[in-house]
């Protein structure tokens, strides 16, 4: 054996969150650590000073209203500042920044599927570059499951049939745990996996290396494959609704309700699509919950997500100052060339 | 504490009220009242449950520890309620 | 007769007639309807599941010794961790000391000759019987992997294993909850002997009369819920499934709707035998007697509004998530007043370190680790990294086992005498006390710092630098072994050749020690009268003192 | 006749009581902890059938539309009229009349097999227009998920409310053979109270099931 066994006591601090949830943890041991020491101390000389010196012994009485008053609200005094604390170390870790790189999740029993915005797609490995927010978009195929890198302080259930998130800035190079730690079954351990953290460049090139064509790209050609062109047509006349520059925005439903087009409402309505009928359409649409897999309508939710990129950006590419790669655009070219290759 | 009994007058009444209320509430659904209809159709429903227990289950009369039980048993269904609603309620904020 | 019969102060030659004594025969256990018999049967078939799931702890234990998942497959690993959840949970730990301690004391402690409803009494423990019979035969049949949680949508479309069996026999087990706490409730309303009042009872009939209450008002949710569960499972109509409609976090709001406020089912009656323990050996009524009454309703009500703390990361809304968050540091409130109550109580008190005694103090210093850990998890900003980690299994044993378990062990030893007329032998006793809590914290401390790292739970095989922490916890589960093996030889032992106890052993004051040991079939001779404050023991004692001071004149 | 009486009370009183007073007392006050437990038991499936609800109103709405109104509201009148029965049949046992007490019961019996014989009589047309979820669902429209869990919800609560129903059949008939025994008198008939509590709590639960499943109104 070599030396002495590998023995860590406190995980590696490696996302921005990781120091927050750390110094909150530090403070409830310190609240917690000291009333406990307290009370263990007490208990301890107390049973000594007082312990039966002789059978015959008769204690006297003792009662005092005041301390028991001062230790009912004490506690109540330390818990609300706790819990403002634990609060507020909860919405920075929730609330969401602008620009992060966004990564789409799928759990299955039992593995872990990554698909990046460029088309790279990984099983059990999560390549990111170091310093910049990532946003997780996560589903499971089938049970729950739940994402949990402890160097990233960071957990969150994966629901089947609905999208959750989770967001973190890696701050460290590395390679870190993923655990599922969720029960799912038999495989439940074993459904590990590893978050590589990388220098930019040496996520650029790994990117490079490894492309294959964008998520939007292969949404594309799912669309045209499952015909869904044929109402989508993109035109006011068509018997579905427009999805160009759909995403984000209201939309109107039948219902007389408004709903805001996310991910969770293009999900509902592309395996559900009768749930919330746009006003002044008919609920004609199929489902097509037992023909795409949960990666599939993720593509599709991008393919719908670039479409209104694509809208935002017409202006700049009919501008005459010459034509610029829009994301679709370069998505559709590197797809082609992924196809050349093959 | 004796038991008190109560006078058939009194349960006859009870009755017919019930049955008025049943009436009412059917005739209430046939009106399209907009949010109101669920309400109201409750309300109703909790007039008869209110009749029933306070006459027919004799707990007017009764001691104070029936009324602690049922008290109880209304507030408990209540936390089971609010709580929870409190998550689907506020899910889409 | 043997050889002790002579020191004892009955009538030599014949022992007086009692409950055990009363009649003979397999009929005569079978069809009681008295408390005490009824008591003993749920401690013999207690002791069974505990030994059974005791033994799938240590084989879990086994397994992870090593990172790899060597010595089983995970399906059996699996079915180990989630028959032992159920089996200590429902069939163990929700029942042990209502059942059994209750059962037996309750009636006693409040001068009635019985439980208000004896055959109900019966028919709960047949009910308990049935229900492990359907758990014996899971486990017979190939066992069943969902956890003791039953999350859908695993429980009701994924697991391939004896999933109903199991939520059928937990359902059948909730009718036995359900009656015990309702006998209870009525009993301490209705049966309490002349004078005495709410504010005179002891502690544990005010724990145990709490205690009833959640056991009246959470169980059926459960049954609800798990029928619910069951019929998904049959027919696949979607109840809990989100592609025909469905949303798995209702279950998850029904079931913990109960297995919260189950955690002070478990709890609750330990605090009880522990007030009776710390007040007697220390000889001081407890401090604060009202404020340890109102804290103990306050458990009981407030551990109803907390349960979504279980939820912080299953996607709950975040409006949700802080209303449960600062409910559940309420309901550390009065578990910490009880905390500073017991402590307090030794305050100039004469404090003898009899065995139940040890292991009360080992249950105060155990709950607050358990206790004050439990802040952790309700903070928000630290679930989201805890959650579902060894932390939390630390945790929860701490209450349950460094608990519950401590004190159901601590007040077995003290009443042993009463319900026996035996004692136990003293010296072998504090050995296991110490075994106990030796072993106890070596299993369970090294997991705190394990879930801090993010170990998981429910892993089969996980990663090698969480090997070592795992090693001292199988050690520490061996010795923990040990320590519960040697109170079930010696308390056999001591049926037989135990020293015979009098009828008040450890100078207590309560109406169960005014009788003889072993009570009477009806408990009193003549129905007590009750004209002071539970704990009187600044007035007691002296009394006791003056009389030998006759006697021995 | 009094001594008779005190016979009959000291064979009624059971050994752990003083008397039939407290012995009455601790069994309506057992029973009515007992009716707090059922009310959890059907505000767990109330709370769920409200989540689902809450999730998709309209589709809720469309599927009561195939609820058999007039039935329902029928049987609703059956039910408190049985509810009276058993409240008549209590009173006729405090104040001593058997005739009174043995009538109620009986007529509580014949309400109560109305009641079930038309609930099976709309499970059967249910049936027959393939509305059983895991049996023969079927349903047109957009609101098919919503219609499953909606009669699923229909199915599980009134069936819960019948067995609840038939063991409160059971049981009445049980008080009707024993006060056509002669056991009750006017000090001791606590079961036959004990047992009204029961009936009228089922009453109540249907109270509510029938607004929430059978009056949903479909907005425009």
């Amino acid at each position: 054996m070599a030396g002495l066994p590998d023995l860590p006591l406190f995980p590696e601090r490696a996302s921005a969150a990781a120091g927050q949830v750390d110094t909150l943890f530090f403070v409830l041991l310190g609240v917690t650590g000291t009333v406990g020491a307290l009370v263990v101390c007490v208990l301890i000389f107390f049973c000594v000073k007082y312990r039966r010196r002789s059978e015959r012994d008769v204690p006297p009485r003792v009662s005092n209203k005041l301390l028991e008053i001062g230790w009912t609200v004490a506690p109540l005094f330390v818990f609300v500042v706790l819990y403002v604390w634990g609060v507020n170390t909860y919405f920075r870790v929730l609330s969401q920044p602008r620009d992060a790189l966004e990564i789409n999740v799928v759990a299955k029993q039992w593995m872990w599927k990554f698909q990046h915005p460029e088309g790279q797609r990984e099983i059990d490995e999560l390549h990111i570059p170091v310093g910049r927010p990532v946003k997780l978009v996560m589903a499971s195929q089938d049970v729950i499951h739940s994402f949990f890198v402890p160097d990233f302080r960071l957990h969150r259930d994966v629901l089947p049939h609905r999208y959750t998130e989770i967001w973190f800035v890696p701050t460290k190079v590395g390679q870190y745990h993923l655990f599922c730690s969720q029960y799912c079954g038999t495989q439940h351990s074993g459904m590990t996996g590893t978050v590589f953290v990388m220098e930019p460049q040496d996520y650029q090139r790994w990117l490079n290396e490894s492309a294959q064509g964008s998520l939007a790209s292969r949404g594309q050609a799912l669309f045209r494959k499952l015909a869904c062109n044929t109402c989508h047509t993109g035109d006011s006349q068509a018997r579905a609704p427009m999805l160009e520059g759909l995403f984000g925005t209201p939309v109107y439903l039948q219902s007389g309700e408004t709903a805001v087009a996310d991910e969770n409402y293009l999900r509902e309505s592309i395996v559900d699509p009768r749930a919330k009928v746009v006003a002044g359409f008919q609920p004609i649409m199929p489902t097509f919950q037992n023909q795409l897999d949960e990666e599939q309508v993720l593509e599709l939710i991008a393919y719908i997500k670039s479409l209104k990129r694509e809208r935002e950006q017409i202006p700049t590419v009919s501008s005459p100052a010459g034509p610029q790669p829009s994301p679709v655009g370069d998505a559709v070219r590197q797809s082609e060339s992924g196809g050349q290759q093959k | 504490m004796a038991e008190r009994s109560i006078s058939d007058t009194t349960n006859v009444t009870v009755l017919a009220a019930l049955l008025f209320f049943t009436f009412a509430t059917y005739f209430a659904s046939l009106f399209d009242l907009g949010w109101l209809n669920t309400p109201v159709g409750l309300a109703i429903s909790v007039c008869k449950a209110a009749l029933i227990v306070l006459y027919f289950m004799h707990a007017r009369y009764s001691r104070w520890l029936t009324w602690v039980v049922i008290v109880a048993g209304v507030f408990w269904v209540g936390i089971l309620f609010v709580l929870t609603m409190t998550d689907y309620m506020s899910r889409g904020w | 007769m043997s050889a002790e019969s002579v020191t004892n102060a009955g009538p030599v030659g014949a022992e007086p007639r009692n409950y055990l004594n009363e009649s003979y025969g397999v009929r005569s256990w079978l069809l009681t309807t008295d408390h005490k018999r009824i008591a003993l049967l749920y401690m013999v078939s207690l002791t069974l599941m505990f030994v059974i799931g005791g033994l799938m702890a240590v084989l879990m234990r086994l397994e992870l010794l090593t990172p790899q998942g060597d010595l089983f497959t995970s399906d059996t690993y699996n079915k180990l961790f989630t028959l032992h959840g159920v089996i200590m949970v429902w069939f163990f730990l929700i029942p042990s000391i209502p059942a059994v301690l209750g059962n037996f004391f309750v009636p006693l402690m409040i001068g009635a000759k019985d439980l208000a409803f004896p055959r109900l009494n019966l028919l709960s423990w047949y009910i308990y019987v049935f229900g492990a019979l359907f758990t014996f035969y899971v486990v017979v049949s190939g066992g069943v992997d969902t956890g003791w949680t039953f999350y859908t949508p695993f429980s009701t479309d994924a697991s391939q294993t004896h999933v109903v069996s199991t939520t059928l026999g937990i359902f059948i087990l909730g009718f036995s909850s359900i009656l015990t706490g309702l006998n209870f409730i009525v009993t301490i309303h209705r049966m309490r002997a002349p004078g005495l009042t709410w504010f005179r009872l002891p502690l544990f009939i005010w724990s145990i009369y709490a205690t009833s209450i959640i056991l009246v008002l959470a169980t059926p949710v459960l049954a609800a819920v798990l029928m619910l569960v069951t019929i998904e499972r049959l027919f696949h109509i979607g109840i809990f499934d989100p592609t025909m409609g469905g949303d798995p976090l209702l279950y998850q709001h029904l079931f913990w709707f109960y297995s919260h406020p189950a955690v002070y089912i478990m709890i609750l009656p330990g605090m009880g035998v522990v007030s009776e323990l710390v007040t007697c050996y220390s000889r001081k009524r407890i401090f604060g007697y009202n404020f340890v009454c109102y804290a103990t309703l306050g458990i009981a009500f407030l551990g109803f509004l907390v349960w979504g703390h279980h939820m912080f990361v299953a996607g709950i809304s975040v409006y949700a998530a802080m209303t449960f968050s600062i409910l559940s540091y309420l309901v550390a409130i009065p578990s910490a007043i009880k905390v500073f109550n017991w402590t307090a109580t030794l305050y100039k008190g004469s404090i003898s370190f009899k065995t139940p005694m040890l292991y009360a103090l080992g249950f105060i210093g155990l709950f607050t680790v358990g206790g004050l850990t439990g802040l952790f998890l309700a903070a928000l900003g630290l679930d989201i990294h805890v959650h579902d980690t060894y932390f939390v299994i630390a945790h929860f044993h701490y209450i349950m086992v460094g608990g519950m378990v401590m004190a159901y062990f601590g007040g077995l030893h003290f009443w042993w005498p009463k319900m026996t007329g035996r004692m136990y032998p003293e010296g072998w006793g504090k050995l296991a006390a110490l075994v106990v809590f030796i072993g106890f914290n070596l299993t369970f401390f090294p997991q705190f710092i394990l879930g801090y790292l993010g170990m998981p739970r429910r892993y089969h095989a996980y990663a090698p630098e969480f090997q070592v922490l795992n090693v001292m916890s199988t050690a520490g589960a061996s010795i923990l072994g040990v320590g519960y093996l040697l109170p079930l030889i010696y308390l056999l032992w001591s049926l037989r050749y135990g020293k015979r106890a009098g009828p008040n052993p450890w100078l207590a004051t309560g109406l169960e020690w005014t009788t003889p040991s072993p009570p009477p079939k009806e408990n009193f001779e003549v129905t007590p009268a009750v004209n002071e404050e539970p704990y009187n023991y600044s007035e007691f004692l002296p009394k006791v003192f003056a009389a030998e001071e006759v006697e021995v004149g | 006749m009094a001594e008779s009486g005190a016979v009959l009370n000291r064979a009624v009183l059971e050994t752990q009581f003083a008397d039939l007073e407290q012995q009455r007392e601790t069994a309506t006050f057992g029973m009515w902890v007992f009716l707090a437990t059922e009310l959890l038991l059907f505000g767990a499936l109330f709370l769920a059938y409200t989540v689902y609800r809450y999730g998709a109103p309209e589709g809720f709405a469309d599927a009561s539309q195939h609820m058999e109104k007039v039935i329902g509201a029928v049987n609703t009148a059956v039910l408190l009229s049985s509810s009276f029965m058993v409240a008549t049949a209590v009173r006729g046992a405090q104040v001593g009349g058997r005739k009174r007490l043995l009538f109620g019961l009986a007529l509580t019996i014949v309400l109560g097999v109305v009641f079930l014989f038309f609930k099976g009589y709309e499970y059967y047309l249910h049936y027959e227009d393939h509305k059983v979820p895991g049996l023969n669902f079927e349903y047109a429209g957009q609101y098919a998920q919503a219609a499953k869990l909606f009669f699923f919800f229909y199915f599980a609560m009134t069936g819960l409310h019948a067995v609840h129903m038939l063991i409160g059949l059971g049981l009445v008939s049980v008080m009707l053979v024993r006060s056509w025994r002669g056991v009750f008198t006017e000090e001791y008939h606590a079961p036959v109270e004990v047992v009204g509590l029961y009936w009228h709590f089922v009453d109540l639960v249907w109270i509510f099931l029938f607004p929430v499943f059978y009056l949903i109104v479909k907005h425009h």
